[in-house]
């Protein structure tokens, strides 16, 4: 059943230790901030988390990271100029990494969705990310077989909402946010407005409100 | 992005005045840029993925009505932003703020990535730690062991464009050859450069073996001495 | 959804008053599609396939809040359209054309049947030629040598939907039973089936085996007498 | 190069006998009636069609079959009460079937067009239409292996289209429009309207550009 909160904290409310959760977000744009903040007041630990990055500067999921909630990332680009608390995790040996190319994460993230159980896909063939991975010559490219990412829990942010859930973003801060939304279990977004039913016309809905569980405005 | 340096070629708007030209010198970083922007045919739709390549967008003309992807989800890509026009919202794969042309469209990462990995790009552009002989590509990681690997989307632009152009430097600060027999690095994908843009030559990855297509500052013959690649000349 | 007849538990306009119960007698198909709208869950996410599935939308109250998913590429469908409301762009699965209700959404086809193979939909109701004791369905083939086979998106709502319901008649024409120990017809998916609903007993497909919730005119024992399934009471 | 062409006969030229040609809809909406005409008219035979019917009633496609041009049909649900053209040339051995899952139908044309080289998919297992086929222990389920549909042409029906070949569709007419779009290496759109570049709010549009080479103004 879809539920509407006051406030981040009833959002995030019953995420367990232990939970996969993924986090919407390329950089900062899409990340939801506010949600990430209510999962690090929770106190919820040891957590895999899901996201393209692998936090900036000092806040969001970086400040999840700098206070040992996160057990293991499952990122594409975990280095940045700005990423020093992982940096600094990873080089203690205290947060464990699975390096996923950006392509094959959003599909292995899409693959959960919708019910795909692998695929076989060109990218990464030869390199050190493809090492003892099952790998097949299909349509005249050798292929590696990849596996769906599923998640307990997304953390979204999406500009619009309305009261079916029906969710719109704004430019590129779209990015991950449909397909997670789809992958988890239970689908937690931030928006920035909600609007009646029948608010949003449905030719332009972006994600339909059967893949979001809780939604809460932010701001 | 940042660095922008001006050579005898570029003009100061970055506007190209006239196609650039085989040169008695090494090509600066802008008039390798404006050399791999001429070579691209009109209409094309193009990934410039992050750092120098993307220098080459200052080079592209109007008539030759190029569509610039970014793989954070849009094709239409504009501009960097400056002042006003800085939204948080709207950024490219360097997480730099840019614009949104007219014509633009926005897209989830999976259908993003599906423009890239479908063959549906006409030309990406990347930088390189090396490439072989072979057209396999170097550049996501130096191999060093204390190193944080990260990857982003460079395997899946490698092997997803129709066309994979590589810019570099044609040697490493220590007077090596980035143009190699076999990787040394760890690679990013195999077999998929179709040229290198280098500041001395560009070279073609053909069925036959290396072709250089022209230099600039050196001779075939001074280039043949200086690397381990067979070339093939013309 | 074009025969609709009625019977003592059934109003002339559809609209549901009370809920339905185990009766004297065998129950029509409106009865039963009645039983069935009782029984799915508050704000739920419906498949009701094509046919004889399709009269439980007439029983569904505001109340329920169920959303309809019509895998042609809709969420929110509304109920047939009629007169000027006849939209041939806007059409179901049965390509019946049918309204938009306030909340509804678009999609195209790779993303509408991820739904249902992503195990999305919270409740998916069929007609079946056959069910087997352990969840198998058939319903979509005879196994006639001569018959043009098609089979539409009956195996992506068999095998994706959390709960599959089938409705039938529990006897085919010659008195057989179509709740059977292992199918003879062609199967649509393998263990699928969680509650058949038929017009002489409700049967819940269990761990533990066929249960029999409740009954319609036929008495337990005179139902274990008619199948070869072997059935748990209550 | 994306081009606009003034008819239908010049937005179907070139098309060659035996080539895979994917036709959207799903039943009437959104079936390309005016471009399947034109490939009528335009003589190419020996085709693969890939749709999810195999024609209805004397219009589109049920006349390409009709007149056959059509070698094999990939398909879901060839059997309509108004399909008799179908019917026909398959009783009489005219025409190849291939019957997919109408799930598997969209699955492997959204494949071909991300690149992916293959993937397992519960639907089927278990069945006539699996037989056969590679099968494996995924997700806690039985699943089988399916691939891509490639196409050499995609002819399909959009609402609008701008002049950098965005498209937008209207209701259920959307269906295959999109994934047939990116599977084909070419993709000719009948369009009601076309409107300057601009015309289409980036945030809506449903079929990118890249996807399209040909549009043509029906009606």
């Amino acid at each position: 059943m879809l539920e509407f909160k006051d406030t981040v904290a009833e959002a995030v409310a019953g995420i367990e230790d232990g939970s996969i959760v993924m986090i919407g977000g390329f950089g900062n744009a899409g990340q939801p901030f506010e949600l990430i903040d209510a999962l690090l007041q929770s106190g919820a630990t040891g957590l895999t988390v899901v996201n393209n990055n692998a936090g900036q500067a000092d806040e969001g999921l970086a400040l999840l990271i700098k206070e040992g909630r996160v057990r293991k990332m499952i990122c594409s680009f975990p280095r940045q100029s700005d990423s020093w608390h992982f940096d600094a995790k990873y080089r203690a040996g205290q947060i464990e990494l699975e390096l996923v190319p950006q392509g094959n994460l959003a599909e292995r993230i899409r693959a959960a969705g919708a019910g795909i159980g692998g695929f076989f896909t060109p990218t990464g063939y030869g390199t050190m990310l493809a090492e003892g991975k099952e790998t097949r010559f299909l349509d005249g490219k050798w292929q590696v077989f990849e596996t769906p990412i599923h998640a307990d829990v997304a953390l979204i942010k999406a500009l619009t909402a309305d009261r079916k859930g029906n969710l719109v973003y704004r430019k590129t801060a779209r990015n991950f946010g449909p397909i997670m939304a789809a992958a988890a279990k239970r689908t937690i977004a931030q928006v920035s407005e909600i609007v009646p039913t029948g608010g949003l016309d449905p030719e332009n809905v972006i994600t339909p409100g059967i893949y979001v569980n809780t939604i809460v405005k932010v701001g | 992005m940042s660095e922008q340096t001006t050579s005898n070629l570029t003009t100061a708007g970055g506007a190209p005045h006239g196609a650039p030209q085989a040169s008695d010198a090494p090509l600066g970083r802008d008039d390798l840029a404006r050399l791999v922007a001429r070579d691209i045919a009109p209409g094309s739709f193009v990934n410039l993925g992050i750092g120098q390549p993307t220098l080459v967008s200052n080079y592209l003309t109007d008539e030759q009505d190029i569509t610039l992807h970014t793989e954070n989800g849009m094709l239409g890509m504009g501009p960097v932003a400056t002042g006003d026009e800085i939204d948080p919202d709207l950024i490219n794969a360097g997480k730099i703020p840019v614009t949104e042309l007219p014509g633009a469209s926005y897209f989830h990462h999976a259908d993003s990535f599906a423009i890239m990995r479908g063959g549906h790009l006409d030309v990406c552009v990347l930088g390189a730690f090396q490439v072989s002989a072979g057209g396999d590509l170097a550049n996501w990681h130096t191999g060093a062991p204390d190193a944080i690997p990260a990857v982003g989307g460079a395997m899946d632009l490698a092997t997803g464009a129709k066309d994979v152009y590589v810019m570099m430097t044609l040697l490493t600060k220590d007077g090596k050859p980035k143009l190699v027999p076999e990787l040394t690095y760890p690679a990013t994908g195999v077999g998929c450069v179709t040229r290198v843009y280098t500041d001395q030559a560009v070279f073609l990855i053909a069925a036959d073996g290396v072709r250089v297509r022209e230099t600039f500052g050196i001779t075939f013959e001074e280039l043949e001495g200086l690397m381990e690649v067979p070339l093939i000349a013309g």
